[in-house]
């Protein structure tokens, strides 16, 4: 559904906010930027080595200067090129302020699996797990549920993991979770057209309700 | 013979040293690079002729016949963490012996690594690594082999460069001796061996088959 | 307090960040940097006040009186090869947790380090080191904290900046946004929190009162 | 006596050709650019990060191009400057073709003394260990004995090593030795003024004598 994808993209755009330094992973975190003010000073990390990249140019597209699937960007004022050991000594030392990631499975204590669906897709880790470990605030997107129903917020992934206790909040197209060692998993927002009762049906992981969700969508 | 190739999904990989490589005739090659290109991209090219044996790499995923060639046994991957593969060619390059982290760890990718505990803590070991040939990209080159690059066209090839025993540098141009300046000069000629001038890309770009 | 100092002999440490340093009143500091200056030059006008209690460097040698309060007690000097002090600064701003290597092996400095046994041979493991301020010396910033650096005075600061909790640069020059070349710019903005503009070098250097 | 060591790198930079990236250690080292045929292209390396430093300017020195030890350089055609991880990668990964350092000791077997004197001097290391780790040839320069008289090339060094087995040739004011494990330590130039029964009487190890060596100065 690529109605949901661009929702779930366009409610992760709220996360981002002028001065941030944000990774965005490949699929629905790369939809993101079309959401997002462009008055807003926001520096995009490509692993492969930009730090404040900009929008695909109209015209005369250089394959010199592109993001880490390939495509080509602009550079922003102020942005910098550097050799990769730079690119994730800023990952790793805390230097992202935010990484949006897409996700295959995400447990209820913020383990993430994105990487490897063993028998099927062996693509590589690339750049996930460091991003898992380095990046001050790691927020996960996915759709829901995989194709079959089965539910992708789950009590302990069965995928092979990215790492462990990583993700903070995990927004989909029927709502946002926060997850912290003290409370676990929490449901801070449903998103429009579900109700609470949608969410427990779809996600098999157990939460909580924030005191701020919005009562509207109780049932 | 191990080959380190510089390069990011085929920006920054060498083409015309590619193109040697092929014409070389030379098999049985074990590849450390950041990922297994496309296959008509980069060190894709060489992969899709099954004259790699192995490959160390963070992805292959743009690349599905190498992905197919692992799946048969035809092709050994081992697959690192991306910023970590990086170090692991820059402790090569810059003369150390590996180096211990956390990431990784409680994944498949620990598996046969060695454990080691300092202050009662476990991370991982990481090896380093180096090779026989390093074939790297960039933008200029002067008579000591000194480099400079083009944009995310560097990449990992700073590394490559100082991580192989004999290392060749690709460039569009060579210029003379004091063209460059000291302070933009990324890799110094003291880990170039050999200087060739490109002969230009001679693929087309995912994005120029498929559109933006 | 720990506090990590960019320069090599007073090249490169931030003049008015070291005055800053010493009129703040801060005590008991933890210093850690390529040497302890001259006397009268980088941070070898702190040491000489006595108000730091540790210094890891790679030699004090151009400072005597670093060598007087360590022979008397009152500085505790931790020795490290000057390249492995490095790395080991370097190892802590990229968020790695130490590294092995052979350097050291069957000296005094091996004395106390963990030894770590990797296929049968042995190396030393070096600990990663950070600190919770880093004060680096920069020729240029831009609004972001890009760096670009002036000749020899580079040495360190690049790691240092990389090493700290905070990182606060001292410049030459505060440029406009877009004022630097992105191909030049060798330490990104994401690892400074403030730029300060020097008042310049305010000692003599050693070859101005010597001779060369 | 500095007509000695004047002597002594009068002789070391015979060992240095055009093409060759050098490391110079400080004290007799750093006076043997003086005796160098300044036509050749050497590339010297100093710890600060550079790599192609030239002589001290005549006018306006500049603080910010310097050597390691603080005093003002020039820089030649194709010189670098780079950051102090990655001058020692360049060290310990072999890139140094020959390094020449000032020594205090050194043994039959090639062990280096050459950074302290417990209880009097402890400037600290420096970056020697590395050197005699990574250069691919390493020179030792020093004044044949100490100023008492006693011998500085030993069975064994009583002073705390450098590193061990890493000189390949000792130079002094008496004469050159190589080092190597088959043949261990074997004179092989007197230098003018002695014999080699001089040389028998102040050095405290065995040494043998080179097939190459000069006739002359044997006894």
């Amino acid at each position: 559904m690529g109605d949901s994808r661009q929702l779930i993209a366009q409610r992760a755009a709220k996360e981002i906010v002028s001065g941030m330094i944000v990774n965005l992973g490949i699929g629905i975190p790369s939809l993101i930027p079309d959401y997002l003010d462009p008055s807003n000073r926001v520096f995009f990390h490509t692993e492969n080595g930009l730090l404040g990249f900009g929008p695909t140019p109209a015209e005369n597209p250089d394959w010199t200067l592109s993001n880490a699937a390939g495509y080509p960007v602009s550079i922003v004022e102020g942005g910098i090129y550097f050799d990769s050991t730079i690119s994730f000594g800023m990952i790793r030392s805390g230097r992202i302020d935010l990484a949006v990631l897409g996700s295959l499975q995400v447990s209820a204590a913020g383990d993430l699996a994105n990487w490897i669906v063993p028998g099927k897709r062996v693509p590589g880790v690339g750049g996930a797990m460091e991003l898992a470990y380095g990046a001050k605030h790691l927020i996960a997107l996915m759709q829901h549920c995989e194709k079959n129903g089965k539910p992708k917020i789950v009590r302990k992934c069965t995928l092979p993991l990215t790492a462990t206790s990583c993700v903070k909040r995990v927004i989909t197209e029927m709502g946002v979770f926060d997850i912290d060692p003290q409370h676990g998993l929490t449901l801070t927002e449903v998103m429009p057209g579900f109700m609470v009762s949608d969410l427990r049906n779809h996600t098999e992981a157990d939460f909580i309700l924030s005191e701020n969700l919005n009562g509207e969508n109780h049932d | 013979m191990t080959l380190l190739f510089g390069g990011f999904g085929g920006v920054g990989t060498p083409p015309t040293l590619v193109d040697c490589l092929i014409e070389s005739g030379v098999k049985d090659v074990r590849l450390i690079g950041n990922d297994a290109g496309f296959p008509w991209i980069g060190i894709g090219k060489f992969v899709c002729l099954k004259r790699a044996v192995s490959l160390v790499a963070s992805h292959i995923g743009s690349n599905p016949i190498a992905g197919q060639l692992m799946h048969d046994g035809e092709l050994k991957v081992e697959f690192s963490p991306q910023g970590i593969l990086n170090e692991r060619i820059r402790s090569g390059g810059v003369g150390l012996n590996g180096f211990l982290t956390e990431i990784g760890k409680g994944t498949l990718l620990a598996e046969n690594k060695p454990i080691v505990t300092i202050d009662g803590k476990e991370y991982l070991y990481e090896a380093p690594l180096t090779g026989d040939i390093g074939i790297v990209y960039a933008k200029k080159a002067d008579p000591f082999g000194n480099l400079v690059f083009d944009k995310t066209a560097r990449n990992n090839n700073p590394l490559i460069a100082m991580a192989a025993k004999t290392t060749i540098a690709e460039v569009e141009e060579i210029v003379e001796w004091g063209a460059l300046d000291p302070e933009e000069i990324i890799v110094p000629g003291a880990y170039i061996n050999y200087v060739v001038a490109s002969r230009g890309i001679n693929w087309k770009w995912i994005w120029e088959i498929r559109g933006n």
